[in-house]
């Protein structure tokens, strides 16, 4: 219906004789016989743009999402859940900002000359997430936090030629899983670092020398690390210390950097984008200057044009696989870019108060969510470890029933950790991991605290 | 952005919420309390508009003007798309919220993946890459599963790439744990059959090709190819950076491919966003489904949909389910094309390639002088031996000519090579003016004007000096 | 709390002290004392951002919007209302470029060399409008219809030097309560025309010779109106003949300028303007070339730059009030620049063949509504004249209630006419005035025509 | 872009809907229907995109940078009001649907309409006029309805305008049926108190004023004016196109007006459009609340709200309620400010205006040399008379700095006047650099550059031939 091709039939006809061909088959005569199809694919027709967005609306519909604001009864879900995934405010100049066509239509900037805006932008991400990491560089993103984690692995295993990588159970499990995933080809060699009542304990397992020591700060259950403890351990092992850091919570916490980090990753989605059912996300990448050339991914530099102006550009391409093909130290192509903008334009439309101010009201909220909790009779902690940007709590009853309980008095409770529905993070016990951002009003947490009561009864 | 930060100045407000107001010491347990905050930029929301505004005035895009840039596929990407990605029922959905509340999400994902199953010919398809290249490694990864339970004994341990291969494969390949074995082109710019006989054994475990190639040509002898490849047990893995070539017109699953990335922000209509975010899925033939990362949404008999992880999932390969929303634009582009009008796309890309190419044929050398498909390669080499001038002084000529350049120095095996892709959004009057603009460049190569460009926001960038005096950061800028 | 003010008060002091002031207050000394204000202006303190929005959305929740498009229930009414507003589909490209910033934030284009873009997108629209109307000049744009309607009897009384304006009957009456209310200062004299069944009937009125003839084509009612019969009319008088047109319908029927109009006027929201509760909507005015020096409004004209270019300008700004002041034709001054962009992106996206295909779809839903509710006892046709647009028809109740009762049903039944509400136009005696645009569906239609029945019994 | 058409291309698709497919000739009647379609450009989507996309970076804009043009109120407007305005529950309602439906509307308007009437010190409102100028007519037209009913035998027939008036304020006297008599200004630049004397008698209907006026400067004698117009009679009509200047400092109905207009576009956030839309409520004193334009919403005791008609309402002076998406922007506008924010905007706007204007004291000339409230003129009749650079060419100067220019040519009673208004959204560093570019191009008068603008899309625009050879249409273009 609506074709986004524009050619008319006499415009087809004019071309097809410029080229001496008299029809449009014959365009792909040099496509043997056997493999053309005989019938056309068998897809729905054509929609027009309408029927497009009424049926995507249908699906659209058939959704409960998180748009609660305590507003209007039945507009979604008031969200309480987070592991990894939260629901913050999106400003509209952010919106507006990253929705810029320019920046949305426009491809990987390789052309330098045409390409000042993206470059600039990106140069600015770079610089503000190195400031939050508190190291020196970062790259230009990844596709999200969990593969930001698999690429430090493989840095960690190039810089130090080994190939043990030693991950805290605190870590996010699908980080862990992708991890997992991708050592098949790495040949990275995972052993996995258990918590004690919420702190990965990093005694010698015994095993190989490793490359790298992976932990998240605060961690998968929202406990605090004791980074300096892990920085002792990846010392004594001679490995490199990988933090998988939250960038909101970074707002009141020692930045990794400052406590040992040599790689830093996170998980970018808090900062100008949408819960989004999960992507597309943004994977935040940092590293000391040592680690440079073995940085996955674009990276951008300042430099000067013919007249001596200020000019930005991808620099040290000779890493990436379009130059270095099988020796690059990544295969990342395309990336997060527009994510990565919208990180940015966040990230100073908060500017140094807001981005504190942001993480003293999500510790605020998690905090009232928590003891207001805690009160209810059954509902005992998880883990005794302090906690800040989330905590898990234990409950009288299977954790995935009450997700889906709560979902009918108006709340995404959280993220069920065990229990009949195999819930996320089954290792961790039966358990609910509960977040609550700056979003979370007191009415909000008391009426959903007052559900969980009903709820649990 | 830096210099108009202002201490104390802001942008920020945030929901009234009635909450007490534990101060950080209360709230943050001692030794983890940050001394100073992060420094970052001070702006009014007037400023940092004003900024980005700015910014996306020395930005080149799809929206501006062609875009021809070879294997890239920069066509117009409808703004429907936009409008179905930003509905709130799909954009506010958290990714662990029960299926019970994401049927609606679960029911496009499963619609979307048999559409692209169709499209390619396969049988089953993850949706969790989020770019080409991370379906390249994932599809690597199944390759590898499928021998370790085939032949766990001695699994093969090379995969082969043609020389003309983009670099993401040997990048994915090394990433996956195999070797790479380069097969050369032969002197039609395709495949060289013999030489791949010669280095196929039982130590390959596959190939990874793209078809068309990246010389934009057909590889006629796939089906050749890929008895070869069976042959000795080896799969065949599809790099579906060209699909656009083909839609509608022949099928990966068809030419005998095992395995199949495609790039949704090439072929369906998700806008590359300055570098991504895309979407890599990846699909595959009954007997390795049971490989495909996990979950994987499905259907079931009531009609509702649930998650579920195949029998023998390589794992995860996102943190989530993919790049849920640029998903929902290629969902939304399918069902706005429908069947016919995918091939309407395949016929018009590859129509616009060859007419540009027929254009451009007496002006530039053709290293492969043979219809295309969906792009095609021509090389500056004649011009740099006569006038000096060399394929990057042609593309940005052309930047100055109000359009964007082709691709550059890639295929590797072309020197000076310009690979050029007009798409098929792009009208015949848009093509005439980008041949017009091409054909007057190489007229005008004697006199070539080494200032080039001259209208663009800055003048050519010193790209020698970034990489030896890097400044990664504002913050490591010279001190003035 | 956002503050877009972004003066620091370290900025605030620097700046004062530059200007030998201590305060700011002393910024206002110059206002005297006694008329300062002793006490901050009694509003709420003011709100972030979030909590605007969730109050703006707490008002938005509390109407009925016409969003239904029979997709999910309870997601708003199914909208058969037309009267002069009507619910067209707005494309997402129209909506794109209508949004872009630049469009958006400039004004009044008073520097053409900065200017081109707003400058050429109405050129563009002056020429579609002109052509829509069949005329020579259309200006770039006014308020609405209504001021339209309006300005185009200023514009004949200073052709004609005349006072008199006899108005169609079938002429909204929303806008025949505007030329009534402008004519108290005009000094124009307004004489009503009355409909014979759904057709005016030109007689002359024995009243001074009118400076206009002001028709409507199709009318209120949706009835198709004798242009030449007006046209003979105005001949008769002496008079110019003022055609309200409906530039959708324009789809399809002969244009005015053709049928003899002088003046053209319509309301431009069908054209890329969502319902938006009546604002903002779009003036469209066009004329013959004889009358462009008493055009009301901006117009923009071709001409070059220094280097020959061509370029676009503001121009015969001589007629404007900044230049002549109590001699200008018109006050207007600001106008509905944006809307008019909107327009014409949305023409040209619909094009020579989308704008008919549109017409055509219009009135096929509106025929094919129109017989079904006939089909219903009791349901009859208000005038026999026969309707393209929209039509009236007398129900067995009070259309008022009806209205009520119907949006319980999930529709926008139509606009009533008269009935205990006294709805609008009172005068055409009790009915319902019905619309269906192209986004109704044959499904759509039989539901409303069923749920229309149920009401009626 | 009538270029880029070509017949048979679409960009178009309609909602399918099943109807029965009846012709042209079955659903119009003989006569009625059109021999041949209405000629309009047949684009692709690609196309359209792409022309307005590169007609937007021909476009200056408040989002790009500065644009102190005087009187105009060029201020960021911030994003969240575009985010209301585009609310489902707001855009997509009908004007005529009952107020059952549009409680929310209705609510909407009333707590405008009371806050508007807040911050102008009066007592009832209308929200009907879609612009200044259309406000300033409604008020007119309430001032003679005023008078028909107080003073039906002899009702006056003439309002007093200042010669520093906005050329709308005329242009809405004589369309209201009076006559403009003209009060020149004294030497400080306000209107000169006993010449008005002189002017009044029992034939004035009232007086139009700003205040602070069109020179940026206050009135201070308002109350004495206030007194002899209300002693013969008249009435006060408060342009408030300059309100900006005093919110939550001093207020009109404190001052004396009886009637005032809003222009909400300039001092309540509603982006200009390229000219419009904006938004121009009336307020007036309780004993003109009869007259309002009706229908005007109102709130009952049990909370509900419906509309009613004022007892001697002049009648409708829109086709609907107003503006609405625009007095919805200002809402949240006044939402977001609160009391206190808005005095914040008054007292930033006249700091930024003083500070400039002391900045360029020293090189311009300075008609009317004491502290100015948000706006401030500056005369370029030294430049011109030294050096032959006129205001315009101080403007055109300006351009190619990268800032919008001031307004030139206004207020009459200025020889080469530059009125300039920086507003409160520009930071100190902004204001700062403007200072400097007008400093600049005064000193560079000596050897000004007459081509300029150089770096803006189109050189200097010839305005004349535009004039001379009149081409309002493409169809009137000369035949090549
Ligand atoms: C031929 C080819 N293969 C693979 C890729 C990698 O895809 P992506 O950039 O999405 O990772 C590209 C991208 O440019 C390509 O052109
Ligand atoms: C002083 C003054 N009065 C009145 C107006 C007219 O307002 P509008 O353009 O909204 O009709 C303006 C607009 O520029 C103005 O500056």
């Amino acid at each position: 219906m609506p074709s986004y091709v524009p050619h008319t039939d006499a415009e087809i006809e004019a071309m097809l004789a410029f080229l001496g061909l008299s029809s449009l088959d014959e365009l792909f005569s040099v496509v043997p016989e056997a493999l053309r199809l005989a019938a056309p694919l068998a897809l729905p027709d054509a929609l027009s743009e309408a029927d497009v967005l009424a049926e995507v609306e249908r699906l659209a519909g058939a959704n409960v999402p998180c748009t609660g604001r305590g507003v209007a009864p039945g507009a979604g879900l008031v969200c309480f859940a987070g592991a990894g995934a939260y629901d913050h405010e999106v400003p509209e100049a952010v919106r507006a900002m990253a929705s810029r066509s320019e920046y949305v239509t426009a491809y990987t900037p390789y052309q330098a000359e045409v390409a000042q805006g993206v470059l600039q932008a990106l140069f600015e991400y770079q610089t503000m997430v190195a400031r939050l990491a508190g190291l020196e560089v970062s790259n230009a993103s990844l596709y999200d936090g969990a593969s930001a984690c698999v690429e430090a692995a493989n840095l960690a295993s190039a810089a130090t030629g080994r190939r043990g990588i030693r991950v805290s159970r605190g870590v996010h499990p699908h980080w862990r899983q992708a991890l997992r995933t991708f050592a098949a080809g790495s040949g990275s060699e995972l052993s996995e670092v258990a918590l004690v009542d919420g702190h990965t304990s990093w005694d010698d397992d015994g095993g190989p020398a490793p490359a790298a020591l992976v932990v998240q700060y605060p961690n998968f259950l929202g406990c605090l690390e004791d980074l300096s403890a892990a920085r002792r351990a990846a010392d004594a092992a001679g490995a490199l210390l990988v933090v998988a850091f939250d960038p909101v919570a970074a707002g009141l916490l020692v930045p990794p950097g400052a406590r040992g980090a040599d790689v830093v990753v996170g998980e970018g989605q808090p900062f100008g984008t949408a819960l989004s059912f999960g992507g597309p996300y943004l994977g935040l990448f940092a590293c000391r200057l040592e680690h440079v050339r073995r940085l996955p991914g674009r990276l951008v530099g300042e430099t000067v044009d013919v007249e001596g102006r200020t000019a930005y550009v991808s620099t040290l391409r000779t890493r990436e696989q379009d130059i270095r093909r099988e020796r690059a130290s990544s295969n990342v192509c395309t990336n997060q870019t527009l994510i990565a903008v919208a990180c940015a334009v966040q990230l100073a439309w908060l500017g140094t108060s807001g981005l504190r101010e942001l993480a003293l009201r999500c510790a605020r909220a998690t905090r009232y969510t928590r003891e207001s909790l805690l009160a209810l009779e059954g509902v005992e902690p998880l883990v005794g470890a302090p906690t800040l940007r989330e905590f898990a709590v234990r409950l009288p009853a299977d954790p995935t029933v009450v997700v889906d309980r709560m979902a009918d008095e108006g709340f995404l409770a959280g993220v069920a950790l065990g229990g009949d529905g195999a819930g996320a993070g089954a290792e961790y016990g039966e358990g609910l991991l509960v977040a609550a951002t700056e979003r979370r009003t007191r009415a909000e947490i008391d009426a959903y605290v007052a559900a969980m009561d009903k709820v649990l009864r | 952005m830096f210099e108009l930060s202002s201490p104390g100045r802001r942008s920020w407000s945030f929901r009234s919420t009635d909450l007490p107001e534990w101060d950080a010491a209360e709230l943050v347990p001692a030794g983890h309390l940050a001394d100073e905050p992060v420094p970052l930029p001070e702006l009014s929301e007037r400023d940092l508009v004003a900024h980005h505004t700015r910014l996306t005035h020395r930005q080149y895009s799809v929206d501006l003007g062609a875009y021809p840039l070879g294997s890239c596929t920069m066509k117009y990407n409808p703004k429907l798309a936009d409008a179905a990605a930003a509905m709130p029922g799909l954009a506010s959905v958290h990714p662990m919220a029960p299926a019970q509340l994401t049927q609606g999400w679960l029911e496009l994902l499963v619609e979307l993946g048999l559409a692209l199953g169709e499209v390619t010919g396969m049988d089953a398809v993850t949706l969790q890459p989020p770019a080409g290249a991370a379906g390249e490694l994932t599809g690597l990864l199944i390759m590898r599963a499928h021998h370790a339970a085939e032949r766990p004994d001695r699994p093969p341990t090379k995969v082969v790439i043609p020389d003309s291969a983009h670099g993401t494969n040997p990048a994915s390949v090394t990433l996956a744990g195999y070797s790479v074995v380069t097969v050369p082109s032969d002197d039609r710019g395709c495949v060289d059959v013999a030489a791949l006989r010669a280095v196929l054994d039982d130590d390959v475990a596959g190939i990874m090709l793209t078809n068309p190639n990246t010389l934009g040509l057909f590889e006629e002898d796939i089906a050749e190819i890929a008895g070869a490849v069976h042959d000795v047990g080896g799969l065949l893995y599809y790099d579906g950076a060209n699909l656009n070539a083909i839609l509608g017109v022949t099928r990966p699953g068809d030419m005998g491919f095992d395995i199949v990335h495609l790039n949704l922000h090439k072929t369906f209509a998700v806008p590359h966003g300055g570098g991504g975010p895309g979407a890599g899925p990846v699909a595959v033939t009954e007997r390795l489904a049971r490989y495909l990362p996990g979950p994987v949404p499905v259907r079931d008999a009531d009609g509702s949909y649930r998650w579920t992880t195949p029998s023998r999932s390589i794992g995860r390969v996102h943190g989530w389910h993919g790049n849920a929303l640029a998903l929902a634009r290629a969902y939304a582009y399918v069902l706005a094309s429908g069947g016919d009008g995918l091939r309407r796309v395949a016929e018009a890309a590859v129509l616009n390639a060859n007419w540009l190419r027929q254009r451009l044929r007496d002006h530039y050398d053709v290293p492969f002088d043979r219809p295309c498909m969906h792009e095609f390669v021509v090389s500056a080499a004649g011009l740099r031996r006569r006038h000096g001038v060399k394929a990057i002084d042609v593309a940005k000529r052309l930047l100055d000519e109000g359009f964007h350049a082709p691709t550059v120095a890639f295929p590797l095996i072309v020197e000076e090579a310009l690979m050029i892709e007009p798409t098929e959004t792009e009208s015949p009057q848009t093509l005439a003016a980008l041949g017009e603009a091409l054909v007057r460049i190489a007229a005008e190569a004697p006199s070539e004007d080494p200032g080039a460009p001259r209208n663009t926001p800055v003048g050519r960038v010193d790209e020698v000096r970034a990489a030896r005096r890097l400044i990664p950061t504002y913050d490591a800028r010279p001190r003035a």
